[in-house]
């Protein structure tokens, strides 16, 4: 019965609000006609023309990481603290590997290791070409993350050097904001784009964007890689 | 025949559908690590979802974070319990 | 000499602030800074009051305004004058309290909030004299014998101050924002009957009055005793102020009702206020305890005021605000004697009590004056209030609140006395014998002084009518009370050739006093009784072995007691039921809220979709 | 000097403390301290970000009323890390993000830029609410409050879908056209922040969190947090929220409920700590009420002055529950004879909630409820104009005989109960008590305060 009244309450909702996104009175189709729009100037751009006022050559990316790179700035604290929430809760000053209840054989040992090369070249790669191709910082740095789940699930008494990840983490938060202090200073705005735009597609282009999203890559991977570690490891009794 | 674009929408409503049951199950499933998994396919069926939905950026980060990554933590924070609760 | 009136208020704190200070040093010496605080504002604003030199210009409390009613002088004379005779006996009582410097401190803030209610012209500022009156005796109340009355002191005083605040608003809504004290009289329609509500209402609770009453005698038995004194003869009579202002100056409220020509809303208040008395003397004839028996005296003596106020005539008002001045002065000695006695003897319960007359004669003499004047016997000051009250009541006809007034006064004899009786007369308890003394000088000083008015605005009210008179000018109304002579000119009956009723306090002063005089010779002449040891008597045909104490102020009024017993708390029982369905409803919201379920709240949220989904939106 | 440096510097400070942990208490001291100076110092314009200009782009409003509720919400926020932080060292990182998501809160133009700090700030509020010890309660408040920010983002959602902006500004002239579309998200919206702001249905969470706080949780979720959501809560009622219709119905009977359920629970408890949390429900309901109906102004300051003496109450409570043991109102009896100085300045903050004379909860009460009978005021919830007032009033004389109540045992009872405060405390609470006595003084002044904050027009400006 609860379940059901629980489902009847979702459906409820999820017909509300079907019912109130079709009340929208400026989107009310999803044309493909942008002109007019302010997004007008993204759309119609060619490989290697000179990029305009702002955006890499990833609309996704213009938007992310440049045109509402403040809330990214603000997710990125979210990660942060959550991080934090998780080292105060179980994170302690002696720590040894949880023990899980299993050992890893010898080829899942070896298949991690191996894999773990290659999942974190593809986190670097997705995070350094967030500008030009989908993904970025906050996929990349899941991946490089991930991948040290691997190496974790591959040797039960791993440890990863968490004080490094802390420096790698606190760095490149403080570089973010710093960045953005200094778009502030030179060219009068907070966080604004104050490099060189560069040719569309280029690896170096669109300003500061591919350094954010370096930036945020770094941070989120260290930030997870931290909350891991805490995940797999528990207090000295 | 039917248009590239009806199938695809097709699809859309075959997944939500079965998003929404894959939610129901895991919120009503006795057993905690069962949960989890379909938590996990939820959310790759999301990622397909929103591929779909020509969101390739977003399919990234849900496939990396959604389906991995927080499935695993899930399963290690079952793993850690349930170590408690025999001893 | 010209002061302002914003001068005598700071002064007042000042005055407060250098009790606390000095009395932080020395307990005594600070509550000796009341005494003379209270004493040099009400002898400033008694004599510039009387010689027009009261401003009300403001120069430092620059948000308010004041003006110089007669009216607020009347009832800050009045209020002043019993603060400074109280504080007669703070110093010998400081030592009991848990915060003597404290205490001396809200003593006179008190006073200076009192004040400034009295002659603020803006509205929101009597508001803001009148709450500060509140809180500032609310402390004083907890230092007494019980710490509960203090909520319900606060309970209905808060009620009261905010039915006052909406009035105040509404009358501020009603006159295009303006606070002026002139607003009230210039309302109209269902606003004016509102307001009319409200404001009574906070006369009423201020006054004690029937049906917000319960708080008085809580607070009046468990202050500590000065502060009971003060309360009963000042703090009390800010609801009187309010009552004037609501009843008096609004005029009739509602139809008229043609049978006796009146509004229906001055009958309402004259009905309740004559529940007020008969309700106060029924409780007061069942009490033990001697304060807490004068606490429902001083209920039963509001509704006095209340029913002379609604009468809207010339004797009926005069009535009312005669018999402030004299409630204010019995009352006030007559909780000061008992706080006297209480100060020696440990206790006010009538059962424990006995035979201090021979101890305690000038407090004797204090409490018999000070009844005879609550019970409205001449040739003291409540006879000549009660006097006109009645004489308002009947001239309008309304037999029951005549009956219900006479009820009143023949139920004082039977009260009033009772404590006379057990406190002062019977056998000298033997424990009593050593510990009760005589009050020193300064207890006895402001005690006399209070009888000796009771005596004057019962023999001479020439001055006082002036004053009443000079409040109906002040307030343009168009009553008059006028003296002939010594007397006062009551209705004319209407037949032919006979004038108007007189009353002659002087005459009757001598006719009494001759009369005493002769008991008195007769008492000392023929002196036969004499006094005799506690263990030289016998009852019911045995002798007494041991020392008991046997007088007759237990259940003395059984049978009469026996007729109502049953209904008696009924107001009490309806807020002790209100407060706890505040707490059941509390209660069950806290259970139905506050569970550790998430659920709860996603439950709540779904209801409210549902709720706009059955309105009008989609 | 651009305000944006309230947000960053926070963080900056935030992300370089985690290395340094020896100096980060003192960081975070540095960084609260100078939060609470820069508003006076910071230029009195919008602030663009990323160079793109409103409506498209975030920008931060700077005005009065940000200006106000900075001070307001920085002052109370040192004050609180300033007493507490030598016995939470470990959480000044948690600290340091917090405070910019309440900076940011307070200075958001942008709607999804607010949600953004909504999270920030909330998620910093869960942890500092784990130093309760009480993980059940914790993880309460964590569903309760994950729940309500997704409501006001599904809500954003719509509302994007239909108008296309974010900008508040924006957003509040396109609402004015479409009143009957946008009933809905902004039913969602209201709940969602409801559900922080401890509006009566969705506030489960606080009896777990407030009912067992201690020193730092009690006095920053009851007072600055309060605060600073009040806050926010009016500027989005007084600014984008058009409440007409339905909506207003769900409001007022919300809001109703909210105060006079909330006093009633208050005087139903037998608790310290439960009392003043229900009352912190009701007061949180006299706010959003005030907004609600259009006397943003002054609800501004009624929200201040309720965080300031809920600061005071919270913090000696607490204090006294630590160390006697317990914060049943019987086995606090008397604490205060022994401690008179907090006492006076408990009595001065219980006394300025009841908004007796004197004290600046004095000012704030009744001009709020002057505002309800001007003659040209007219409501925007039924029965708006006589109704609201009388259940104010009728929630202060049940607020006035609990908290007298609760004054009478603390003061008048005799115990031996001796807590030592320390002497930082004392001197912060003391001061607090004196600032609420000096507002309630000057008058003239705070009503001058307040009315800068008023358009010539009588509209309480928001942006």
């Amino acid at each position: 019965m609860k379940n059901f009244l629980a489902l009847l309450a979702a459906l409820g909702l999820g017909v509300l609000i079907i019912l109130s996104l079709q009340n929208n009175t400026l989107f009310n189709e999803y044309g493909e006609d942008v002109t007019g729009r302010d997004s007008e100037e993204y759309g119609d751009r060619e490989y290697g023309e000179e990029n305009p006022a702002s955006g890499p050559a990833n609309i996704v990316t213009s938007i992310v990481a440049d045109f509402r790179s403040f809330d990214t700035l603000g997710e990125i604290t979210v990660l942060f603290v959550s991080s934090l929430g998780v080292a105060l809760l179980l994170g302690g000053t002696k720590q040894k590997r949880l023990d899980l209840g299993f050992h890893p054989n010898f080829m899942l040992r070896i298949g991690s290791k191996a894999l773990f090369g290659i999942i974190l070249m593809t986190g670097v790669y997705v995070t350094i070409h967030g500008h030009l191709t989908p993904g970025g910082g906050f996929p990349g740095g899941a991946m490089i993350a991930s991948s040290m789940l691997l190496l974790y699930l591959a040797d039960d008494t791993f440890r990863a050097k968490i004080k490094g990840f802390k420096i790698l983490e606190s760095v490149a938060g403080s570089l973010y904001v710093l960045i953005g202090i200094a778009g502030l200073f030179f060219a009068d705005y907070f966080l604004e784009n104050f490099l060189n735009n560069g040719v569309v597609g280029d690896l170096l282009s669109a300003g500061i964007i591919p350094l954010i999203y370096v930036l945020i890559g770094l941070k989120v991977g260290s930030e997870i890689s931290g909350v891991i570690d805490n995940f797999l490891t528990e207090e000295v009794v | 025949m039917l248009d590239n674009i009806e199938v695809l929408q097709v699809l859309e409503i075959v997944i939500a559908v079965f998003m929404v049951v894959l939610a129901f199950l895991a919120i009503n499933s006795k057993s905690l690590i069962k949960a989890v998994m379909f938590l996990s396919a939820l959310s790759m069926l999301s990622v397909i979802g929103f591929v779909v939905m020509q969101a390739p950026d977003v399919a990234v980060t849900e496939a990396v974070i959604g389906s991995g990554l927080v499935t695993s933590l899930f399963v290690f924070t079952l793993l850690a319990t349930k170590k408690v609760g025999v001893k | 000499m010209e002061l302002s009136i914003e001068i005598f208020i700071l002064a007042t704190l000042a005055f407060g602030l250098m009790a606390y200070v000095i009395g932080r040093l020395h307990k005594q010496l600070g509550s000796i800074m009341t005494i003379l605080g209270s004493l040099t504002i009400f002898g400033g604003i008694a004599y510039l009051g009387f010689t027009g030199g009261l401003t009300g210009e403001t120069a430092y409390l620059t948000f308010t305004q004041f003006e110089i009613s007669e009216f607020g002088l009347f009832f800050a004379i009045i209020v002043s004058f019993v603060f400074a005779m109280v504080s007669f006996f703070n110093p010998f009582f400081i030592k009991q309290y848990k915060y003597p410097a404290l205490y001396s401190m809200l003593f006179m803030f008190s006073l200076a909030g009192a004040i400034g209610v009295f002659f603020s012209s803006n509205l929101l500022y009597l508001f803001f004299f009148f709450e500060f009156v509140v809180w500032t005796s609310l402390f004083l109340i907890p230092m007494g014998r019980s710490k509960k009355a203090a909520s319900w002191y606060y309970g209905f005083s808060a009620a009261g101050s905010f039915m006052l605040l909406f009035a105040i608003l509404m009358i501020y809504n009603a006159n295009n924002g303006s606070f002026h004290i002139s607003g009230i009289g210039s309302v109209t329609g269902t606003t004016q009957i509102i307001v009319f509500i409200f404001m009574s209402g906070a006369a009423f609770t201020k006054l004690g009055a029937f049906p917000l009453h319960i708080w008085l005698p809580k607070v009046l038995t468990n202050a500590p005793d000065p502060v009971s004194a003060v309360f009963s003869g000042g703090l009390e009579k800010l609801g009187a102020f309010v009552a004037l202002l609501a009843i008096v100056n609004m005029g009739g409220i509602g139809f008229i009702i043609p049978s006796i020509d009146m509004y229906f809303g001055q009958m309402i208040i004259a009905t309740l206020g004559a529940l007020t008395i008969v309700f106060g003397t029924l409780m007061a004839i069942r009490q033990d305890d001697a304060k807490k028996l004068l606490a429902y005296s001083s209920m039963s003596n509001g509704g006095y005021i209340l029913v002379g106020f609604s009468m809207l005539t010339s004797q009926g008002v005069a009535g009312g605000l005669y018999h402030i001045v004299a409630h204010a002065i019995a009352s006030t000695a007559a909780f000061l004697a008992i706080a006297a006695v209480a100060r020696v003897a440990g206790t006010t319960k009538m059962k424990e009590l006995g035979g201090i007359i021979h101890k305690m004669p000038v407090t004797y003499m204090v409490y018999l004056i000070a009844i005879i004047s609550m019970a409205g016997i001449p040739p003291m000051g409540g006879f000549i209030s009660k006097w006109m009250i009645f004489q308002a009541v009947i001239d309008k006809g309304m037999i029951f609140i005549a009956i219900a007034t006479v009820f009143g006064s023949i139920g004082s004899f039977l009260y009033v006395f009772r404590p006379l009786a057990a406190l002062f007369l019977g056998q000298e308890l033997p424990q009593f014998k050593k510990t009760v003394k005589e009050a020193p000088f300064f207890m006895l000083l402001p005690m006399i002084i209070l009888s000796l008015l009771s005596v004057y605005t019962g023999v001479l009210p020439g001055v006082i009518i002036d004053f009443i008179n000079k409040i109906f000018v002040d307030m343009q109304l168009n009553y008059n009370i006028v003296m002939n002579g010594f007397a006062i000119e009551g209705y004319t009956s209407g037949i032919e050739g006979v004038g108007p009723s007189l009353l002659n306090p002087l005459l009757i002063a001598c006719v009494f006093g001759v009369g005493v005089f002769v008991a008195f010779l007769i008492f000392i002449v023929l002196k036969k009784s004499k006094k005799i040891d506690l263990m030289d008597t016998y009852t019911a045909g045995n002798f007494v072995y041991t020392e008991e104490h046997l007088h007759y102020s237990v259940d003395f009024y059984a049978p009469l007691e026996r007729l109502y017993e049953k209904y008696i708390h009924i107001m009490k029982n309806f807020y002790k039921s209100l407060a706890n369905k505040v707490r059941e409803f509390g209660a069950f919201m806290k259970y139905f809220f506050f569970t550790n379920k998430p659920e709860i709240t996603v439950f709540w949220i779904v209801a409210l979709m549902v709720f706009l989904l059955w309105g009008d939106v989609l | 000097m651009s305000a944006i440096l309230l947000i960053a510097v926070p963080l900056l400070a935030a992300f370089i403390s985690i290395l340094v942990k020896k100096v980060s208490p003192y960081l975070l001291l540095l960084v609260s301290l100078f939060a609470l100076v820069y508003p006076f110092f910071m230029d009195m314009s919008d602030v663009i970000i990323g160079g793109f200009d409103s409506p498209i782009g975030i920008n931060l409003v700077v005005n009065k009323f940000a200006l106000t509720s900075l001070i307001a919400v920085n002052g109370l926020f040192f004050l609180v890390v300033a007493v507490n932080i030598a016995q939470y060292k470990k959480l000044s990182s948690i600290l340091l993000v917090a405070l910019a998501g309440l900076n940011g809160l307070l200075l958001t133009g942008d709607l999804f830029n607010l949600f953004v700090f909504i999270e920030i700030s909330g998620i910093a509020a869960y942890l500092i609410t784990t130093t309760n010890k009480k993980p059940l309660q914790t993880f309460n408040y964590l569903v309760a409050g994950t729940v309500g920010s997704s409501l006001y983002l599904l809500g954003l959602i719509i509302l994007y879908n239909m108008s296309g902006t974010l900008n508040m500004a924006d957003m509040a002239t396109f609402v004015e056209g479409n009143g009957m579309y946008t009933l809905f998200p902004f039913l969602l919206m209201f709940i969602g922040l409801g559900v922080e702001a401890k509006l009566l249905p969705f506030n489960s969470w606080v009896k777990g969190i407030l009912g067992h706080s201690n020193n730092l949780s009690g006095a920053m979720i009851a007072s600055v947090y309060a605060t600073a959501i009040a806050l926010v809560f009016g500027k989005l009622l007084a600014g984008v929220f058009q409440i007409e219709g339905t909506l207003a119905l769900i409001i007022a009977l919300v809001l109703g409920i909210t105060i006079l359920a909330g006093e009633a629970m208050a005087y139903a408890s037998t608790k310290a700590r439960e009392i003043l949390l229900y009352s912190s429900i009701a007061q949180a309901g006299i706010v959003i009420l005030l907004f609600t109906v259009g006397l943003g102004a002054w609800a501004t300051f009624f929200a201040i002055a309720n965080g300031v003496s809920k600061f005071i109450l919270f913090g000696v409570v607490n204090r006294l529950t630590e160390e006697v043991g317990s914060d049943e109102m019987d086995q606090l009896k008397g604490s205060f004879v022994n401690n008179k100085l907090i006492g006076v300045s408990f009595t001065v903050a219980a006394l300025s909630i009841l908004g007796l004379p004197l004290f600046f909860g004095f000012v704030v009460k009744m001009n709020s409820l002057i505002g309800f009978f001007e003659p040209d005021f007219v409501s925007n919830l039924p029965g708006g104009n006589f109704i609201f007032p009388i259940i104010i009033l009728v929630a202060s004389v049940i607020e006035g005989v609990y908290f007298v109540k609760l004054l009478t045992k603390l003061w008048y009872k005799d115990s031996d109960v001796k807590v030592n405060f320390t002497p930082l405390f004392k001197y912060v609470v003391v001061v607090l008590a004196v600032a609420l006595i000096v507002f309630g003084l000057f008058q003239g002044e705070v009503e001058e305060l307040v009315a800068s904050l008023i358009n010539p027009g009588g509209v309480f400006i928001w942006n």
